[in-house]
């Protein structure tokens, strides 16, 4: 029935060569695996200098064989100095935070997946798009280098605050080359992501095919629009402020040094600069950064769910709508971060309001997930674990924000491990079960392939279970005091908490040892997993309407009409109890839901 | 429970309003100035207007950079801005007078029935030297800035001067680029109408910008 | 395989919220005058944030249990309520409770940050450098001497940077490593940061305030607790963050007044 | 290769001959005025620390002994003396011990081996804030072996324990062997200097430098004394 779609020409023809193919592709696909590989690689590299963390936390005094060939002076035979745990650090968080929540479950799967969905043959800005994922490429390079130049990557923490970040080496070691490297990669970061939402926001205004209206673009398209609206604003914010602090740094300009600092017994040659300007341009973008890194996860479990339940949510227009919410208020909140910054306190109960209200939409996301459920024929896998998983952490970690959104509590539990394990759960990892459970859902149509399900739920319930005895000790260690990004604990109070760091980190040990599980189901899957059909999960939207993989213009030479509604489960069609968006089938259906 | 029907969507193949437009569905393999006008939907419509709004966000970013960092602190130090600026910004808005001619002629001649030779490509030409001009231009006040001893970290007033101006002419730079592109597709006779639209909707706004900016230089430093 | 996912989240959700309701982790006893309102607003949004992180879990267990891998004949069913239904309930409930927890939340902030200290409220100055908190106290003229960056100098601990030489008041300043303060009697912080961002944290004073490099900030609190407190740096600030802390002694104002005067023969 | 190290053993020779005709150099430095009096150092952030001093640690920048003798001044031969060339082979060696550097003031040969140890519960920050040399910041957490460097040129350099602010020594990197530190009553002594004009100069960190010009003709020992004006504050 697809037949009746227009004949297509193409922007551009299949490439032959290898470099063209595999390395500077235009190709919105390759580019997508290639923003993946990118991902993964960031996230292992992520996740092992967390082992080195978490190791050096629960027995500080303790050498990790090897460590010292990394960095002698960091690590003096294998014992981990207080800036190379702080330096691990801020690594970590700037890897994860940019190089994995951002680009797997937005510039990955959206690169791949977008296009298709809303019937595009590829994105309006083929070049721009490479472009996109080579900057973002360097910028990785960059910030890697940061670990073999000079006297090693910065120590500032994946926030950096001025002035630490601006007054150079003076500050401690890797505050002088190190935090040039960071600022210079931040800033390519932020040109790579904004191709990216120029390229993400015009394919899904402009070329939608014949039929597909936005109200019928799938959610996990939607969520990647409002994804790249939020970039678009937060990305163009962050660039600039990279800027000044390289300027600060190479220039000799004061943009963020105070006057009459003193380090070392010198006072520092700035003078007049403002500390506060970098946070709250910092956070500007840092906060609709949460949802730069959380939204495409909604977008992409709503997705999966749908597919699973086998019947429509209870409103596509209100999860839509939040989604929507969620962006805006976004701009709206940065300031929770800054109560006890020495803002304005009047400043900080403006703010408090708004980050109170985006529980909100966020509590109706939930409620219609969890609720849609109701009366479904929930089909349970390695996607629709992880996408339940997924809602269950998203509470979790979402809960914790009714504490951190007032200002009163936030005097107990600011900077404190209860923040550390908020944001964890609620964008680290529910970002990461929604990545995996694109993974798993999305894995057949890119390979051709199927992924392990044993597997699959050997690493779901590892992942889970580990996740939670990761992450809500954390909360238990905030209340109780816990000072965040702390090398060692040498106040008297912290002791008995210990502990319980002994239990977080052997937790880590297996959850992180689970991931591997991963790797090799990946990897085995791509090689020797079982042939996928086009359409394995029984699924409507356009991506399960062509072949398994997809040709290089994604629809063979024709571009699809769009009859209907993306989720149309639940209905009595030729197929089963579902219609494919591209079908001009007139269906029945027993069950309507709007 | 009631059983519905569900009916298809009635569509109008032609209709490309309201329900997307296909995409660049209709490309003609063959080139050709006016087939492409007449065939083909914009590629894109809205990239220009998305990378206008991102690069009004950018310097929106500095002006509250600015205006923060100016009432931070005592150290601020006003100077006179460079006069050549005044004759910059003549430049650049002539320029975009003279890149409205341009489209309508190249409009025109889409439109039209005339022949490949009569191509209106020179008031494109002059539009280029006016961009290039005004980059000159804006080198040459950063000159006298540099003489008179300002440079880019003598006073936070003088680093926002070079940062925001350099980051303008970064911005312009790429309108010449857009603008090169749009001659060279002319001349082929393989432009789009759209990218000739998306370029000029740039390139004005490259001078209302610049006109921003220079109120804001004018009233801050 | 769904069963076990609907009874693991519950087994979690139980076992997480176990700790909370034994306090097995709790802050410590609060020794301020203004903390028992945060508290009060602590345990007020445990309740509420406790109440729907169970809710939430056990409700979507439960759907999981009862609506996985049905007979393929069954029948889908609609929930009653539908979205009209659940975003009027989120509204009204959620809306309700946060700015309920927002309003009273108000009062509590205000006390700390908003109401101005009283005017014989003792100042005291801290100056937060890399790693270390120093405290001065403006001895016996009740004058604080004049801060000069350029003569820090801490090897021969000119801590504050002051010009006894020039200046009179600076004379007789007390500058030590340890906070003591009197029992119940307002103390006026006075914040000033040496070099980088800093923060001030005292778990049982139930304060928290950031260091701003070049603007002073401050303070005002009573302790009513002697005893001997942690003060730490909760803003990332260099190498030694992790180990920058003083002590706060809470005294009576005899031991005070003893501390002074030992603090100024030295 | 082999030609250089002979070369160098000849001049070896040469020298020690010399050394039998050798002079020497002793005083005593003083102050005049009073000194500030040292501030206690009070340890209690780091309580490992402030357990092993009986009496509080006061400030070492200073250091005065009996009739007004200044210590850790450091005496050496700033001009006249061929720099011997010689590294010593032996390393010098600065102890964190008690949050105290020991010694305050550590004399050392360009290119000499210095080794750095830490025998205290806490981590340590050694930070010579070296503006001739190349500046490095390391961290030496407890029981981690010792730091070895050396420095390339000759340099008064302060060192800083970041960790610990109140921590503070001196680094005398001298291109010459021939130095003393003023001990006691302020005595200092250079031996084995070979006849010739001489610039002695003593350095002390906080009130500067004096020289003063010698000559030695033969098997003499010759007195020169050293005066500081003490500063109040």
């Amino acid at each position: 029935m697809h037949d009746m779609s227009a004949p297509v020409a193409h922007q551009h023809a299949p490439p032959t060569s290898f470099i063209r193919k595999y390395v500077f592709s235009l190709d919105h696909k390759v580019i997508g695996k290639q923003y993946y590989g990118l991902a993964l690689l960031a996230a292992y590299v992520g996740m092992g200098l967390s082992w080195l963390m978490r190791f050096h936390l629960a027995w500080n005094s303790t050498a990790i064989p090897g460590l010292q060939f990394l960095s002698a002076s960091g690590a003096p035979g294998g014992v981990m100095t207080p800036e190379y745990y702080l330096q691990l650090m801020t690594m970590h968080g700037t890897i994860m935070v940019f190089f994995v929540l951002t680009t797997a479950p937005f510039a990955a799967f959206g690169n791949y997946f977008l296009p298709i969905q809303v019937g595009a043959e590829d994105m309006p800005f083929p070049r721009f798009n490479m472009m996109s994922f080579w900057v973002t490429f360097t910028a990785f390079l960059v910030l890697m280098s940061s670990f073999f130049v000079g006297d090693g990557p910065t120590l500032g923490g994946w926030t950096q605050y001025a002035p630490l970040n601006a007054i150079g080496s003076v500050g401690g070691p890797g505050q002088g080359t190190g935090v040039v490297l960071w600022a210079v990669s931040i800033a390519l970061f932020c040109v790579g992501q904004l191709l990216g939402a120029l390229n993400f926001i015009s394919t899904t205004l402009d070329l939608r095919v014949k039929g597909m209206s936005m109200m019928r673009l799938p959610l996990s398209a939607w969520s990647w629009f409002i994804t790249s609206c939020i970039g678009l604003t937060a990305f163009a914010v962050l660039m600039p402020a990279c800027i000044l602090v390289i300027l600060d740094h190479v220039a000799g300009t004061s943009f963020f040094v105070a006057s009459g600092l003193v380090m070392n017994d010198q006072v520092l040659p700035h003078s007049g600069g403002s500390t506060l300007l970098w946070q709250h341009l910092f956070w500007f973008f840092g906060h609709p950064e949460v949802y730069i890194a959380i939204v495409p996860s909604m977008g992409i479990v709503s997705h999966i769910l749908l597919a699973n339940q086998r019947k429509p949510m209870l409103s596509q227009r209100v999860l839509i709508y939040s989604m929507g919410a969620l962006a805006v208020l976004s701009y709206m909140v940065y300031g929770h971060h800054m109560f006890v910054s020495g803002m304005n306190p009047f400043s900080s109960l403006v703010f408090s309001f708004p980050t109170l209200v985006i529980t909100i939409p966020s509590t109706i996301i939930v409620l219609i997930w969890t609720f849609s459920l109701y009366g479904s024929k929930l089909r349970i896998n390695s996607a629709s674990l992880f996408s339940l998983g997924f809602i269950s952490m998203f509470v979790s970690g979402g809960v914790s924000g009714f504490f951190l959104a007032q200002p009163s509590i936030d005097i107990m539990l600011h900077a404190t491990y209860f923040v550390v394990g908020h944001f964890h759960l609620v964008m680290g990892v529910a970002a990461m079960f929604g990545i995996f459970a694109g993974t798993y859902f999305w894995f057949p149509k890119i390979t051709g392939r199927m992924m392990s399900e044993p597997l699959g739920k050997l690493h779901f319930w590892l992942s889970f279970v580990g996740a939670y005895c990761i992450f809500m000790p954390f909360h238990y260690l905030g209340m109780a005091g816990n000072v965040r990004r702390y090398s060692t604990f040498v106040d008297d109070f912290l002791q008995p908490l210990i502990p319980v760091h002994k239990f977080i980190t052997i937790a880590a040990f297996v959850t992180g040892a689970a991931q591997l599980i991963f790797l090799y189901n990946l990897f085995y899957s791509r090689f020797k997993g079982a042939p996928a059909p086009d359409n394995p999960w029984e699924a409507t939207s356009l991506e399960w309407s062509t072949a398994t993989p997809p040709p290089f213009d994604n629809f063979g030479g024709k571009h699809p009409i769009v009859y209907h509604d993306p989720y149309q489960y639940g209905v009595k069609s030729s197929v089963g109890d579902y219609v494919m968006q591209t079908s001009p089938e007139q269906v029945e259906t027993e069950f309507e839901e709007k | 429970m009631a059983s519905t029907l569900h009916e298809p969507p009635q569509i109008d193949l032609n209709d490309v309003l309201g329900a997307g437009n296909g995409g660049s569905i209709n490309i003609p393999t063959d080139g050709g100035l006016r087939s492409v006008l007449h065939h083909s939907p914009a590629p894109s419509s809205s990239a220009i207007w998305v990378a206008m709004f991102a690069i009004s966000m950018m310097f929106a970013a500095f002006t509250s950079a600015l205006i923060v960092r100016k009432g931070s602190s005592m150290d601020w130090e006003s100077f006179a801005l460079p006069s050549i600026l005044y004759f910059n910004t003549f430049l650049l808005l002539v320029s975009s007078v003279t890149l409205e001619v341009a489209r309508r002629r190249v409009d025109a001649f889409m439109r039209g029935a005339r022949s490949a030779a009569q191509r209106p490509t020179s008031w494109l030409y002059v539009t280029l030297a006016l961009g290039l001009l005004f980059v000159i231009g804006q080198y040459v006040a950063w000159q006298q800035l540099r003489a008179q001893g300002m440079y880019l970290a003598t006073n936070p007033s003088s680093s926002f001067f070079y940062v925001l101006t350099a980051a303008h002419a970064l911005h312009v730079l790429g309108g010449l680029g857009g603008l090169i592109y749009i001659t060279y597709k002319l001349s082929k006779l393989t432009l789009r109408r759209n990218t000739m639209v998306a370029t000029a909707r740039y390139w004005h706004f490259m001078g209302a910008l610049w006109v921003y900016l220079m109120l804001l230089l004018w009233f801050k430093l | 395989m769904a069963r076990l996912f609907a009874i693991t989240i519950v087994v979690i959700a139980i076992l997480s919220a176990i700790p909370i309701l034994r306090h097995t982790w709790v802050a410590p006893e609060d020794i301020s005058t203004h903390g028992a309102l945060i508290d009060e607003q602590m345990s007020e949004t445990m309740a509420e944030a406790g109440i729907s992180f169970l809710a939430a879990q056990f409700i979507l267990a439960f759907f999981v249990w009862k609506f996985s891998n049905r007979a393929p004949d069954a029948k889908l069913k609609k929930f009653p309520g539908g979205a009209k239904g659940l975003v009027i309930g989120a509204l009204l409930v959620v809306g309700i409770e946060v700015m309920a927890l927002g309003l009273f939340g108000v009062k509590a902030w205000a006390n700390v940050y908003l109401d101005a200290p009283s005017a014989n409220a003792m100042p005291v100055q801290v100056q937060a450098g890399q790693f270390a908190f120093y405290f001065r106290y403006p001895g016996v003229d009740g004058k604080f001497g004049g801060l000069h960056p350029e003569l820090i100098n801490e090897g021969s601990q000119n801590i504050f940077g002051l010009d006894p030489e020039h200046d009179v008041d600076a004379r007789d300043d007390i500058v030590a490593a340890e906070m003591a303060i009197p029992v119940n009697k307002e103390i006026h912080l006075l914040m000033h940061a040496k070099d980088v961002g800093h923060s001030f944290f005292v778990r049982e004073l139930r304060v928290q305030q950031d260091f701003v490099p070049g603007l002073d900030v401050s303070l005002h609190f009573t302790a009513t607790k002697i005893g001997k407190y942690e003060i730490v740096c909760t803003q990332l600030c260099g190498l030694g963050h992790y180990n920058m802390k003083a002590y706060l002694e809470v005294m009576s104002q005899q031991d005070f007044d003893d501390w002074l005067k030992k603090q100024a023969g030295q | 290769m082999r030609t250089k190290s002979m070369l160098v053993g000849v001049s070896t020779l040469l020298m020690s001959s010399s050394l039998m005709f050798a002079g020497t150099v002793s005083g005593k430095v003083t102050f005049t005025g009073t000194p500030a009096k040292p501030k206690t150092i009070d340890m209690s952030k780091e309580p490992s620390c402030a357990k092993q001093h009986a009496t509080p640690l006061t400030t070492e920048s200073v250091v005065t002994g009996p009739n007004n003798g200044l210590e850790n001044v450091v005496v050496y031969v700033s001009s006249g003396a061929p720099d011997d060339g010689q590294v010593p082979a032996q390393a010098v060696t600065y102890e964190q011990k008690g949050c105290q550097y020991l010694p305050h003031v550590l004399p050392m040969h360009v290119n000499q081996e210095l080794k750095i140890t830490n025998e205290d519960q806490t981590s340590h920050n050694i930070h010579p804030l070296a503006k001739v040399n190349h500046e490095w910041n390391k961290s030496q957490p407890p029981g981690t072996p010792a730091i070895s460097e050396k420095y390339e040129k000759a340099e008064f350099i302060s060192v800083k324990c970041n960790v610990h602010p109140w921590m503070h020594g001196v680094f005398a990197v001298m291109n010459t062997n021939h130095y003393d530190l003023s001990k006691g009553g302020g005595a200092f002594k250079l031996p084995n200097l070979p006849p010739g004009k001489y610039t002695i100069t003593a350095w002390h960190e906080d009130y500067g430098t004096q020289t003063a010009d010698i000559t030695i003709t033969s098997n003499e020992t010759k007195d020169v004394n050293f005066t500081f004006k003490a500063k109040a504050y």
